[in-house]
């Protein structure tokens, strides 16, 4: 029994990651159309940028506020920068993520090096409920997601704003026959979400150390979780990503972790085929105007 | 008072030219028709204006301001609003929302609210399905959802495209009302786009005939029934001669 | 029994009723219209009979075949080949090669004997586009791009061919050419049908039209009596008028 | 509107290579242009390793050889028919350890092997294409990166059958009328004859019915089939050609390298093949060889290291879809059609 809640809490914490990457994969897909392959590096730029930061001596919560801070920057200037060209052509803009994604990786790896990367563990200290172990930084990491999520979720269903998105992710142009500047939508919806990465790479380098190269590997995942929720809905990736993380977390603790990856695989291969909109229900991603 | 004023509008979709030439106004609480045949090139004017789609030459004046390529946000900020063709209700969200969602860019919250109030009373509908999926009405209902959602931004002009599109002979004889009471009750000026003539005819004022992307006839919407244009335009020349 | 033949055929989208159990015989040795108002039915009625949609039910029977739910190129292959309103070219290759493809891979013909056209040149110059064979279909102007439509689905090897508006947007010009075209197929073994608004244009046409509203045929008959006919100037123009 | 619904499924950006009238590579004196360049280039190529180059670039033409022989694959499916994978090098794997492991475990040689290697990637290749008959666009790229990366999940885990992580190790090419193909001269003509065939190839499926047909399907798959085209088989089709190519490269690639691991197949192999294929232009006969030889000679030529290389070939990516859609062979062409329209208005002025 202790072994399973600490196993479960272990589990969140790697899937609070999953959501907040899934969470914007799919908010940018539901708007911009764009399947953005270069979130997973957006992920490890915030990671490496708290590292940095770390280094610099900074608090690591300071850190990760500024990895926020810099990843958003990021999503900024490649919505305007780069997809905001693409728009019309979401195919192009994904190839174009390709690219942008090898680029990042590289970049970091030129102006650090290729290996790992960790910071000293933010709490150091381990919550004992009972006989029950719990690493405070493990809780902490599913506390903020929590909160995330919470703010996502009520932004989106009760706020003005999330009205118009939603407005907007469904009809883009009739949307703009209401009155909503849709394109200001988009680079809000992109650097939103890249901050979601940000913090979701601050929060795993604050559990594990993390290489440039992590991000293809966490692509994957975060293409999962907003697959099986069905792209452009949200509620369904926290869902996914918490079904994600259980799954992965007791295949690694009991079953055959070397074959973990390939169960999300399968599964992504199978949704897409079957209900490419999603198990939730989600978008196609947004009609042409 | 001219509210709004359409000098030798030109447009296209890429290569294809749709519109040539085309100037018309629309006055201050105004009912004003566009008829033609279908592939006339109506709905092209009402994208252009609404901001949907850039002119290629041309200009757009809206109470005395040149908005001349001005995106569809801005242009429903200043008050000139389109129900689109097809309704185009969000059919995921609820009536409330749509209505909700027409009222985007107006700041008074207590106006809003009482506007929806507003709207619900005037179209019953709208009250008892108050929490129901737009998707889920008829589609003679959403067509009262868009015209009440277009409402909702109290607009000066209101752009109807095709309001009869799809809709049952009862039904469109209940458009032709809310049409005269888009004017009467909200004091609005209306656009009208229709291929049902009937309808046309009978709720506007004044009327331009549209062919081939060019007005062939423009006047009262007394003259324009009666002109011969009108008869050959729907059933071709035999008809209009043996119509004579 | 004409050449196609539909039985209460009927379509719906979810909740929205498209065709509404439609009985219709279309001959292949001349040419039919079919009128109505917009979103009365006519587009999804081309769309089900070329397998673009399994019909709801009722049955499509062409030559004595049932064809209800065949793929579309198994129908085109058949000798049943329709146009589009909006998708008429292959937009990023040459004139010449889009009626190519068609004549090299299209449908192939009921009756057998000579292909008709043995060249994509000779067929161009059918359509009216000769000498634009190395031009980009993309860029060509809406009435040659209509015209390039029509000659693809020719170059299919059509028994009827099925027109979804050829003349929209067209000037009163190309359309009388579109028009001087379309009347020679029936001559050629082509039967042909079409649909279309411009009333002029389908007057000048066919002896025969069919009037669908909201996916029920209201009027069926020679070109005269379906324009007189009280129901028809209801639909059009409304009882007052 | 339609129209625009279909360009999502049509990747290349507006125009490609067929932008301007009167630019039809297919048009007769366009072919007779297409033999000569490619018989200067085979005589060029051939007579490179007489002109004294060092072993490194002779290595580097070979790798450069059979990339661009896998590439064909992927220009044919893009380029061609339309449809983008960012797996393909798990096709390029499937044809490797399938040499590899008939050699391996049951002493099968490279020639025997040869045949195998394309026939199970060619299979592959179908069957990792069957989603694209349901799933298009962004979503399908998605697929093929899944498949690409669960492979190499298959390969890691396969123990001793697979060689697992440590991969696995093949002998030399038996000799054939005497020679050598432990040489690394004769291993250069080997895979120049093998690359002399695929271009021979792709020339006659680019200029036949079937790959007009292809383009019709890149076009406009619903007007394709209206005139009775099977779109579903000719996809599924274009996936097996694609999946040949990939597994003669694939076995031309362990016979050189002696050595295969997981590694060689996954994610990041199958990203540089998409983005040689956009580089060069998929829809050109030279397109995916341009992109081979500036992807493998570009670091060589500007003394790059491997991450400086990388980063330039990103941002050579974004260039290419931003500015010039169609690759660099359709901006090489336009240039050379530029120049020679430039002479023959000059000739025709100086005749007047």
């Amino acid at each position: 029994m202790e072994i399973l809640i600490q196993q479960l809490v272990n589990s969140l914490s790697v899937a609070s990651v999953t959501i907040l990457i899934g969470m914007g994969i799919t908010l940018i897909f539901g708007l911009a159309g764009i399947v953005n392959f270069a979130h997973g590096e957006f992920l490890m730029i915030g990671g490496i940028a708290t590292w940095f930061f770390v280094g610099m001596g900074l608090n690591f919560f300071v850190a990760l506020v500024l990895a926020m801070v810099v990843v958003g920057a990021l999503g900024f200037v490649a919505e305007r920068g780069l997809f905001r060209f693409t728009l019309d052509r979401p195919m192009n803009g994904f190839i174009m993520s390709i690219g942008l994604s090898v680029i990042l990786q590289h970049v970091v790896v030129r102006v650090f090096d290729e290996f790992q990367k960790s910071t000293p563990d933010p709490l150091n200290t381990v919550w004992v409920v009972g006989d029950v172990h719990i690493i405070a930084m493990r809780a902490v990491v599913v506390a903020i997601t929590a909160v995330v999520v919470a703010i996502t979720y009520f932004g989106i269903s009760r706020s003005r704003y999330g009205l118009a998105l939603r407005a907007s992710v469904a009809d883009q142009s009739t949307a703009e026959l209401m009155g909503i500047p849709v394109r200001r939508y988009v680079t809000g919806v992109f650097v939103y979400g890249s901050i979601l990465a940000g913090l979701g790479g601050a929060l795993m380098i604050g559990l594990f150390p993390i290489t440039p190269f992590v991000g293809s590997v966490i692509i994957t995942r975060g293409f999962v979780v907003s697959l099986m929720g069905g792209l452009g809905n949200v509620n369904g990736a926290v869902l996914a990503g918490l079904v994600l993380g259980l799954v992965d977390g007791f295949s690694a603790g009991y079953g055959y972790p070397e074959w973990t990856d390939a169960y999300s695989l399968v599964i992504m291969i199978v949704i897409l085929v079957v209900r490419p909109q999603g198990l939730l229900g989600g978008t196609l991603g947004p009609k042409a105007s | 008072m001219t509210l709004l004023t359409v000098e030798h509008l030109y447009t296209a979709y890429g290569a294809v030219k749709v519109n040539h030439n085309v100037s018309m106004t629309v006055g201050e609480g105004e009912i004003v028709t566009i008829i033609g045949p279908n592939g006339a090139g109506k709905s092209t004017i009402l994208r252009a204006i609404s901001g949907l789609l850039k002119p290629k030459q041309g200009a757009i004046t809206f109470d005395g301001r040149n908005v001349t390529g001005l995106a569809a946000d801005r242009m429903a900020g200043l008050g000139v609003v389109m129900a689109p063709e097809g309704r185009k209700i969000f059919a995921d969200l609820t009536v409330r929302e749509n209505l909700k969602l027409g009222a985007y860019a107006r700041k008074d919250q207590s106006g809003v609210d009482a506007d929806i109030e507003l709207m619900e009373s005037y179209f019953d509908i709208l009250a008892t399905k108050r929490d129901a999926k737009g998707g889920t009405l008829s589609g003679g209902q959403q067509q009262m959802l868009a015209i009440a959602r277009g409402l909702m931004a109290r607009p000066r002009i209101l752009i109807l495209d095709e309001p009869s599109l799809g809709l049952a002979p009862v039904m469109v004889k209940e458009v032709r009302s809310v049409v005269a009471a888009v004017r009467d009750k909200f004091n609005a000026a209306v656009l009208l786009v229709e291929q049902n003539a009937s309808l046309a005819l009978a709720v506007s004022e004044r009327g331009y005939l549209l062919q081939h992307g060019q007005i062939v006839a423009s006047g009262p919407i007394e003259e324009l029934r009666e002109s011969s244009l009108m008869r050959e335009l729907y059933f071709g020349e035999q008809s209009a001669q043996a119509g004579e | 029994m004409a050449a196609l033949e539909i039985n209460g055929l009927r379509k719906a989208f979810g909740g929205v009723i498209a065709l509404g159990g439609v009985d219709l015989s279309i001959p292949d040795d001349r040419i039919t219209g079919v009128v109505g108002p917009n979103g009365s039915g006519k587009t999804t009625l081309f769309n089900v009979i070329t397998g673009v949609y399994p019909p709801t039910g009722g049955s499509i029977t062409w030559h004595g075949e049932d064809i209800s739910g065949r793929a579309p190129h198994q129908i085109a292959r058949k000798g049943l080949v329709r146009t589009f309103q909006q998708a008429m070219s292959f937009p990023g290759l040459p004139v010449k090669e889009n009626v190519q493809i068609a004549l090299e891979r299209g449908g192939r013909q009921l009756r057998g004997g000579e292909p008709r056209w043995h060249s994509p040149e000779e067929l161009l110059d059918f359509v009216g586009l000769g000498g634009r064979g190395n031009d980009d279909a993309g860029s060509m102007p809406f009435g040659n791009l209509r015209r390039l439509g029509v000659a693809v689905a020719l170059a299919a090897n059509p028994v009827l061919l099925l027109l979804d508006e050829p003349a929209a947007g067209l000037s009163d010009g190309e359309a009388s050419m579109l028009a001087d075209l379309i009347i020679k197929l029936p001559g050629m073994g082509i039967g042909v049908c079409l649909i279309d608004h411009h009333m002029t244009f389908m007057t000048a046409l066919c002896q025969r039209l069919i009037v669908l509203d909201f996916g029920t045929k209201i009027a069926d008959g020679t070109t005269q009596s379906v324009l007189t006919d009280p129901k028809v100037m209801e639909v059009y123009l409304g009882g007052e008028l | 509107m339609t129209m625009e619904f279909l360009n999502l499924k049509m990747p290349m950006v507006r125009g490609g290579s067929h932008a301007k009238a009167g630019t039809d590579p297919h048009s007769p004196d366009r072919r007779i242009e297409q033999i000569v360049f490619a018989v200067a280039l085979i005589v060029l190529v051939a007579a490179l390793p007489s002109l004294n180059i060092g072993y490194r670039f002779l290595s580097i033409a070979i790798t450069t050889g059979y990339t661009a022989i896998a590439l064909y694959g992927l220009g044919l499916q893009f380029g061609q028919a339309g449809i983008m994978s960012v797996g393909h090098a798990a096709m390029l794997g499937i044809g490797a350890y399938t040499a590899a492991m008939l050699s391996n475990h049951l002493g099968i040689g490279f020639w025997a092997a040869l045949p195998a290697s394309i026939v199970l990637a060619a299979i592959a290749g179908g069957l990792v294409g069957l989603p694209s008959l349901r799933v298009s666009g962004q979503h399908y790229i998605i697929i093929t990166f899944c498949f690409c990366a669960l492979l190499v999940i298959c390969l890691t885990n396969g123990g001793s059958f697979t060689g697992a992580a440590t991969g696995l190790d093949v002998g030399s090419i038996p000799r054939v009328l005497g020679i050598n193909f432990d040489k690394l001269f004769n291993y250069y003509y080997l895979v120049l004859g093998a690359l002399a065939i695929t271009l021979a190839t792709t020339y006659a499926i680019m200029n036949s019915s079937y790959g007009r047909t292809l383009r019709a399907i890149r076009e406009n798959e619903q007007l394709a089939r209206a005139i009775g085209i099977n779109v579903d088989m000719h996809k599924i089709g274009v996936f097996m050609a694609s999946g040949a190519f990939a597994g003669l490269a694939g076995i031309l690639q362990v016979y050189y390298l002696r050595h295969i691991s997981p590694t060689l197949y996954g994610a990041f192999p199958s990203l540089y093949l998409a983005l040689m294929v956009m580089l060069g232009g998929g829809r050109l006969l030279y397109g995916p060889l341009i992109g081979a030889i500036i992807v493998n000679f570009l670091p060589e030529v500007m003394d790059l290291n491997p991450v400086d290389s990388r980063i330039a070939y990103g941002v050579a990516l974004l260039i290419v879809i931003l500015l010039l859609p169609g690759g660099v062979s359709s901006g090489l062409l336009a240039i050379y059609r530029w120049v020679g329209g430039l002479l023959v208005r000059r000739g025709s002025k100086a005749g007047s």
